[in-house]
């Protein structure tokens, strides 16, 4: 029995496992599949000021070794998850990550000051959804609006800040770099890659939305490159995800310079997946004499 | 905590029409204890590989004493193709049961059932699960190839009203316009239907022209991902807001769902 | 059977399936799976100046739904080629694309200089090969050096030149523009993304070179997003490519906007695969009562 | 064309020791033509969904009556585990015969066979398709558990010598050491090797000190994609160049192969 313990920015986790934004709503869906407490934490669903319909249906597609959503931030607004949501997810005692969206910076900054006082644990600042046209991802592909608003959520957040990077881009150390230079307290990648499924015989998109955000074992090479990448660039922690589905994919990424894992498209394959995940990776930390899940970070030899 | 995932065995694979299939698993206690009619199971694909979705197949009977659930399901693409070639004594790893179902109440003792092609498998569950109603049903087939359960529904309704869009079996006729002509007779306590979306908004016509008064569910499809409510894919609009059919339907009252 | 016939830059293709260089060495091997003039074309395996070696091995790792590979360019050099390869494969009645590459603007003239008194058909330049340390890549990502270098191989060019784009970028569409605008006569996508496979046993990555290229049906989704964002932004014929292992995937492209194909991965996974996928779209184009393949391009309804 | 690509059917599979099992596909006339020792086969994996790459693995042995090739593998990853659970009457879709090959002449009439652990597997397919020749064998395994085909290499070899590397069977000794001290009493016309590269290294130092003119041939392992000469991922250096295993191999002269 490995020590699984990691601590993010001062935040104590009582495991690496986390649930990805997005695929985990607001956690209380999975009462009935697995105990939300015996998570390392949960990012919950990405809340924006208003409540937000999202995109048209359909929404999701399965492609080889992944699915795509576009999903579009449909939220509930920030106010009606304090007032009815957060009070029925105390219970769970796990890390609490509000996932921080919106159109523009005032959006976010709306989002982090109503959250401040709330018994949120964490902020993961979304600067890179490729689901919404306007905002949210150009904040993660260009340098200087990464800046600014990673310094304006840090000037107002008073819990450590997170910040959600994008793969679209050329260069996610530079991204990266960008983002700890400005105040992140840690950050996490990798988001959704932009693509697209066609339905070749109606020869349309399968997404009424075009687009759409792949996420799954497809994408970990890639995530896997991003994370160590990042870590050589960086000296605050790394939140690695992309494909993760089991507990030798979750020691795969911290060997490659993540302290902590998030978990999504397998929980939406298999509700009680990141159960079995952090099973998986106590025994492979057990059977290949490794005493914590935090000597695994950035062990990777070559 | 009830246990809704588990890796159940394949009882029988037999055909039931043309592309049509009946599934049949053995099942745990706990998946038939709470079921309601119309309530689905969320199937991974045998060997599933590259695929990482589940398939959505709503129940279409359930057997407490065997403790099996059978599901009737029409080949559409690759995944119900896999599912055509299960063998007994195959495993099957599935969610069930998923979704609200039809909601029947005390009041609803004349029940009349609708059902277009392979949307007819999930009302044969009300046989087994809401007995000693008077039900009658409209059960529209493609053609002839496609029927299927004709019987099993004639074993437990007073009438059964068939169709076909080629007339090779029933009355040629939309099995909405069946519907029609009966409700100018007589109203049911409520409507339970499932289809495809073409035939709910006919039956919407139908229900604005004629029955307006009575209650009508419908059981909606949509892509889905986790089946569980997590990852907000499979929505559809409910009285003006996003509902997931996966965990707040797949049944929604045609009053409020947008079709 | 449908008219299968496309054009690209003035060159006839008797068929839009051409074997992506590298995975299809200079076709000899291949004459004992497939008539390979019964391919539209094939591009040749990336020449260099000089003979090259390429990376250490291990090479190549499976991935979900993709394969990574580190070869880096090896090849006999561009005069071998000439005098030892090319009188073997004049017999192939297909249309020949040299894939060029090298580590400075210079390496890349100098084998365009030496072919283009041969019977090579088109110039393939290799602007995107994620596998060697210098040149490449870099050529690729930046708008200034794709400018430049574009420019000059054009200027040098008395065949068609076809540029290859890297999906390792923020905006492929803008680094297709840029071709374009430099003088590209078409656009060839996706090349392989920047991934890398891990060994958590060992703690070591599974290639010898650390990252490789990632290929193959896993990254089909991004592959037809960028294809599809690149047929809005330019006017040149568009070669699409990334994943495509059935008629259906070769269809996809083509409504996504590209004009032909190449198909690597399949091949590296079933050494006749092309001539299937050629049966199977034209199956496809029957059933779906399309009479050419070219109707198809950018056909996508949306 | 000769048909190397077919869809072959399992005619059997048997454990043959520890992990270790025999495949034995029927194939057609054209894969058993030309085939020659130490040549290899690409076997997609059944149900290969996400697994892109076929795994290479040599022939063990031929029926060219039966029209049969067995090989036999040990399980090292998912690949063959999933090869160790075919079934009679499965089908797989094949690439054979693969490579190079040993290279035997008429001159060779003394042949001894080192094989260490899996390497011995390739071996045994000289019995089969280069007989009338005077054969030692020297065969490795890791322990008795793992020991396999020993019997039939003591079928048509004049002397079979054992080691182990804990002596739980044959002598405790690095094979190596029991080729070292053959080559000290006599000379065969060729060795012919398969095995781990550790194997390998052990057997150039004693090649350099007690076997210098006897030529020597091994049969390296890389990992591979196409396994048909397209994609030059097998690579190894031989003789300063980068060849590619799977074509220009996976035999190659001890004096020339990097190990
Ligand atoms: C609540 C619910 C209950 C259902 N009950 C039944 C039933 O009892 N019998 C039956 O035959 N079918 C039923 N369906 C439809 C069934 O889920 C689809 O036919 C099936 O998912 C198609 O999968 P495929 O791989 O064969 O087809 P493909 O077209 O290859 O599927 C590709 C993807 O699209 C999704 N998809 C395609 N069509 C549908 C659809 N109509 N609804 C939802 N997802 C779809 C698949 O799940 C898959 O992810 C139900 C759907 C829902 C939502
Ligand atoms: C020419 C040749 C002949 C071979 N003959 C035999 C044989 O007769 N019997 C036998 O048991 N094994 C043989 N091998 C080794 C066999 O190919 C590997 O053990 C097998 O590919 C492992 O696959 P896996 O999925 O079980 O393991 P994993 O480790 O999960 O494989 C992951 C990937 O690495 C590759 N890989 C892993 N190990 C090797 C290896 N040693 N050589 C090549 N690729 C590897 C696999 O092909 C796969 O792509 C041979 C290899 C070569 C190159
Ligand atoms: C259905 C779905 C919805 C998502 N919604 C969000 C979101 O609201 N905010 C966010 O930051 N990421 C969102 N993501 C991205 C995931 O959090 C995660 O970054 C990505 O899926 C990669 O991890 P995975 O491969 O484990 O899924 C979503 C992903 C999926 C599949
Ligand atoms: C083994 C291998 C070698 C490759 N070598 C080259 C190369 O030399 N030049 C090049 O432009 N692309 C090279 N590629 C990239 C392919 O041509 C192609 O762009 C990519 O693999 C995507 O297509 P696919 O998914 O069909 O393989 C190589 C790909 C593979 C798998
Ligand atoms: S399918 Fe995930 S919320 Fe309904
Ligand atoms: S495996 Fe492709 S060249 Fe050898």
């Amino acid at each position: 029995m490995a020590d699984l313990r990691v601590n993010i920015a001062g935040v104590n986790f009582k495991n690496p496992v986390i649930a990805a934004s997005g695929t985990f709503a607001f956690g209380e869906e999975y009462a009935a599949f697995l105990d939300v407490s015996a998570l390392g934490g949960i990012a919950l669903k990405a809340l924006t000021p208003e409540i937000r319909p999202g995109n048209p249906p359909i929404r999701i597609a399965e492609t080889p070794s992944g699915i795509l959503n576009s999903v579009g931030l449909q939220n509930p607004g920030v106010d009606a998850f304090i007032s009815g949501i957060l009070p029925r997810i105390r219970r769970f005692d796990t890390v609490k990550i509000a996932n921080v969206a919106g159109r523009t910076e005032e959006d976010y900054y709306t989002v982090i000051e109503k959250l401040n006082d709330t018994e949120i644990d964490m902020f993961e600042l979304n600067v890179s959804c490729p689901n919404v046209k306007q905002g949210g991802v150009t904040f993660g592909t260009d340098p200087n609006s990464m800046a600014a608003i990673v310094a304006g959520a840090k000037a107002r957040a008073k819990k450590p800040l997170i910040v959600k990077l994008t793969p679209n881009v050329t260069n996610i150390a530079l991204m990266a770099k960008t983002a700890e230079d400005a105040g992140a307290d840690a950050v996490s990648l990798v988001n959704t890659f932009t693509a697209m499924a066609i339905n070749a015989k109606t020869r349309r998109p399968v997404l009424a939305n075009v687009t759409g955000g792949l996420s799954g074992p497809a994408i970990k090479p890639i995530a896997l490159r991003m994370v160590h990448e990042v870590y050589r660039a960086v000296s605050i922690p790394i939140i690695g995800m992309g494909g993760i589905m089991t507990g030798e994919d979750a020691a795969e990424f911290l060997l490659a310079g993540a302290s902590a894992l998030m978990v999504g498209t397998a929980t939406v394959a298999e509700p009680d997946a990141m159960i079995r995940i952090l099973g998986e990776l106590n025994k492979f930390l057990d059977e290949n004499s490794a005493a914590t899940a935090r000597e695994l970070t950035g062990a990777l030899e070559y | 905590m009830i246990k809704k995932h588990d890796i159940c065995r394949v009882a029988s694979l037999e055909p039931l029409a043309k592309d049509t299939y009946a599934l049949t698993l053995k099942v745990n206690g706990d998946m038939l204890k709470y079921f309601r009619p119309g309530q689905f199971a969320h199937i991974r694909l045998p060997h599933a590989g590259e695929h990482l979705l589940r398939r959505p197949i709503s129940v279409n009977t359930i057997d407490r004493e065997a403790e099996t659930m059978r599901f009737a399901f029409l080949i559409q693409g690759e995944g119900t193709r896999r599912l055509s070639q299960c063998r007994p004594g195959d495993e099957l790893d599935i969610l069930a049961p998923l979704g609200q179902g039809f909601r029947v109440k005390e009041s609803h003792q004349k029940i009349w059932l609708v059902g277009g092609g392979i949307g007819i498998a999930p009302l044969l569950s009300l046989r087994d699960t809401v007995p000693g109603r008077e039900y009658t049903a409209f059960l529209g087939y493609k053609s002839r190839e496609y029927a299927y359960e004709r019987k099993e529904f004639e074993g437990f309704c007073k009438a059964v009203h068939v169709t076909s869009d080629d007339g090779s079996i029933g009355e040629k006729n939309f099995v909405t316009e069946a519907l029609r002509r009966e409700l100018e007779k007589e109203k049911p306590d409520v409507i339970l239907s499932c289809g495809p979306l073409p035939m709910f908004r006919s039956l919407k016509r139908v229900w604005e022209e004629d029955g307006r008064d009575v209650e009508t569910q419908v059981s909606m499809e949509q892509h889905m991902g986790c089946g569980t409510g997590g990852c907000y894919t499979c929505t559809c609009m409910v009285a003006g807001a996003m509902k997931r059919v996966c965990m707040d339907g797949p049944v929604f009252d045609i009053r409020e769902v947008k079709l």
